[in-house]
């Protein structure tokens, strides 16, 4: 059966190394904090501050703390916090170990789109190419096909592109895959999905 | 040198025009000069470029400007959710030029630092790298940036003294600095305008040499997402 | 993730190499990272290259790892009293690459910023500028200057947190943040280390994620200039 | 008669205008702090501050508190503290008005030299060249001719350039020249000194 978010979340999760400074994603990549367990990992927030807590209890929301979601939430012991200008400068200067980001396409070079679809929606970029051009390890977490079945990923990309060559791992329902020489390989796969379903679901080359 | 000013209309006295180019702070609707955006919507100044991270939402900070069409072009990350933001720019009637969030940010602090040119290596192989001159270190290729040179700051602060040395709070910082150091001249709005000598010297967050003009007021501080948990019954 | 060690020749193991480039902080005798200097000295490690603005004064601070001829070669801005460097360099025993204080600064920033070069007016038409590129912005030369990538930081703070948030004191920040910023590695020493939550969020001057090691211990601080004002009778 | 070292200090503090943020080199620049009166400039010391005030009282020394000279200072109500990188951005920036400093040599043009003579003093450019190539106005003051008579305001500078074409004003015990088209202009002339004898002790081109 394909990982559910949930699990997606917890699998990407095993990716983080204890000391690590990490910064998540909307949507799936956001869920990844609830299964970091004992790592000591500190959260960067994107719009100016490391060290992001869990949601505030209701009441307690405060309008000047955010994170790059607008989201309301909370500090830490270890928070700090500076403005954009430093917080790009230590995403562009490495000092993030890994960014666990959600993707509309991947492909089998590591190319990543993720911010508009041409004539239909505009996102914007926000700080996903500063992300996957600074920090040290880019893992995608999303579904393995679009809602239409397609792959979503693929032998190249169709979408402007959010990096070039950036992902070092692609975490979907279906499985674990890396990118390496020559296309994609198979790290592991969900639980009942064998690597003929995987194979048969991906749009891009599987190498061994 | 007086730098407090009583309202925002004041403290914009003589410095709008048409077609100048105003840089903005604040993330979302965090840490947005609010007062001083709906001066400039009052002032009906217009064909502005505005360089700022988002442009509001719709029918609240920058967004209102939207609204009135005041703006010809915006400098922005995202666009996201704001609706007027995204029909402006599909039919055209609005210019977009989009800006990596860091690269956005640094161009500021660098226009702001009399650096007019830097290399990066975000957005390269990207649309962001089209028409930009690129350059190899270590086989590895960057983009030329340019720093942004605002005609004026627009900037949210916390507290401020009446020297115009400032303070932020929490995540409201965010593009405030980088955006103050970037204008020829830079007003502020804060919520508490204090006594010198009553900030510490080594906890200023911007130094009143970037601040030509403050003033103080009342801030909606509206919030976007508001996402919360339960408490857990003890 | 310890960060916090025992000693500076514990939280400098297996750091130190032959031939390496070593960004320090400080400025003149003031903020400068005392014991880190000295157990770079006990250490023996030679043919450094550092990065500092000044090379501190004879027989005290980077002035110790001149006299043990540690040092290849210095990348700064002032000899100035400094008689052994001025010696050692004008011998031909030690290389000195000159670069105007703001430029080191700055340099310094943006390889911790992830910025290879950037463009400045800064020595232009200057012995600084040779060798350099030039680029023209609206009818003004500019040179190309590089990030310095360092392959470890030695910095002086006044507080840290177990998790490497800093604080600084006065005018000891000077260069070490940037300092800080730029290297692969990065050590501190502190006048104290407290737990954390004990230092403002709002106010933490170089957040930990710069800060790999923390020692704590005491300072000498010496004053290079001892100027005073007599106080007037009552 | 030729201004002393006060007289020339206070005669470069009538060059400062209300509300400016002013940087003072070191030596006879330093003394234009005593001079300013009531109007209100602000000090900023390169090495990481706005608001220097002045020497401590004995005793009070603090070690953490130095200008760019290396003098013990003390801060005042205004008072700003910041890293190098920050301070010389606003000085690249052009956000300091003025910059008052000591030369070794001047030339009509602009040029200024005042960090090293080849072979024999290396003192280095500290913070000089970024001043000068940054600040809104440059003020040098200094002897007109150095020990042995010679002028320092010259044709053309024969020492390494701290930076070229950036002298706005020269003030010397002898009087006050403006770097205009064509070489300098006499502004005024220390009380006593002629515009002839100003003229005789410079080598560099007056212009009317």
């Amino acid at each position: 059966m394909p990982w559910d978010r949930n699990q997606m979340a917890a699998r990407a999760a095993q990716e983080l190394e204890d000391g690590w400074y990490v910064n998540l994603g909307i949507g799936i990549p956001t869920l990844v904090a609830n299964y970091v367990g004992d790592k000591d990992i500190t959260l960067q927030s994107e719009n100016g501050m490391l060290g992001m807590g869990p949601f505030p209890y209701e009441g307690e929301e405060d309008p000047d703390l955010i994170n790059a979601g607008k989201q309301t939430i909370t500090e830490l012991a270890r928070t700090s916090y500076f403005d954009s200008a430093t917080s790009f400068g230590m995403i562009r200067g490495g000092k993030i170990a890994a960014a666990i980001l959600g993707a509309m396409e991947v492909a089998e070079n590591g190319d990543l789109a993720n911010w508009m679809i041409p004539g239909k929606l505009i996102k914007g970029m926000g700080g996903a190419m500063d992300l996957v051009a600074g920090v040290g390890k880019v893992i995608v977490v999303m579904d393995h096909t679009n809602k239409h079945g397609d792959s979503k990923v693929l032998k190249a990309c169709t979408l402007p592109l959010t990096g070039k060559g950036v992902v070092d791992r692609i975490i979907t329902n279906l499985g674990v895959l890396d990118v390496v020489d020559g296309g994609l390989k198979i790290v592991e796969t969900a639980e009942g999905v064998s690597a003929e379903d995987l194979r048969a679901a991906t749009a891009a080359t599987i190498v061994d | 040198m007086k730098k407090v000013y009583g309202s925002a209309a004041e403290a914009l006295d003589g410095l709008l025009h048409d077609g100048m180019l105003i840089a903005a702070g604040g993330f979302g609707l965090c840490g947005i000069p609010e007062l001083l955006i709906d001066a400039v919507v009052e002032s009906g100044v217009k064909d502005l470029t505005v360089a700022s991270n988002n442009c509001g939402v719709d029918g609240f900070g920058l967004g209102k400007l939207l609204d009135t069409k005041q703006i010809k072009k915006m400098m922005s990350s995202y666009v996201g959710e704001n609706a007027e933001f995204m029909r402006q720019y599909l039919s055209g009637e609005l210019e977009l030029e989009f800006n990596p969030q860091g690269t956005l940010a640094e161009r500021m602090r660098a226009g702001g630092s009399g650096i007019p040119g830097f290399y990066t290596k975000t957005g390269v192989g990207t649309v962001i790298a089209e028409g930009k001159e690129v350059k190899n270190w270590a086989g590895e290729d960057y983009i030329l940036e340019e720093g942004i040179f605002a005609d004026l700051s627009i900037v949210k602060a916390w507290k401020a003294d009446d020297t115009g040395n400032l303070v932020f709070r929490k995540t409201a910082r965010n593009f405030n600095p980088p955006a103050a150091m970037c204008g020829k001249v830079c007003v502020v709005e804060v919520e508490e305008i204090v006594p010198r000598g009553s900030l510490d010297p080594d906890h200023i967050h911007l130094p009143g040499i970037y601040v030509h003009r403050i003033i103080q007021g009342e801030h909606e501080k509206r919030i976007e997402q508001r996402t919360t948990r339960k408490r857990e019954d003890a």
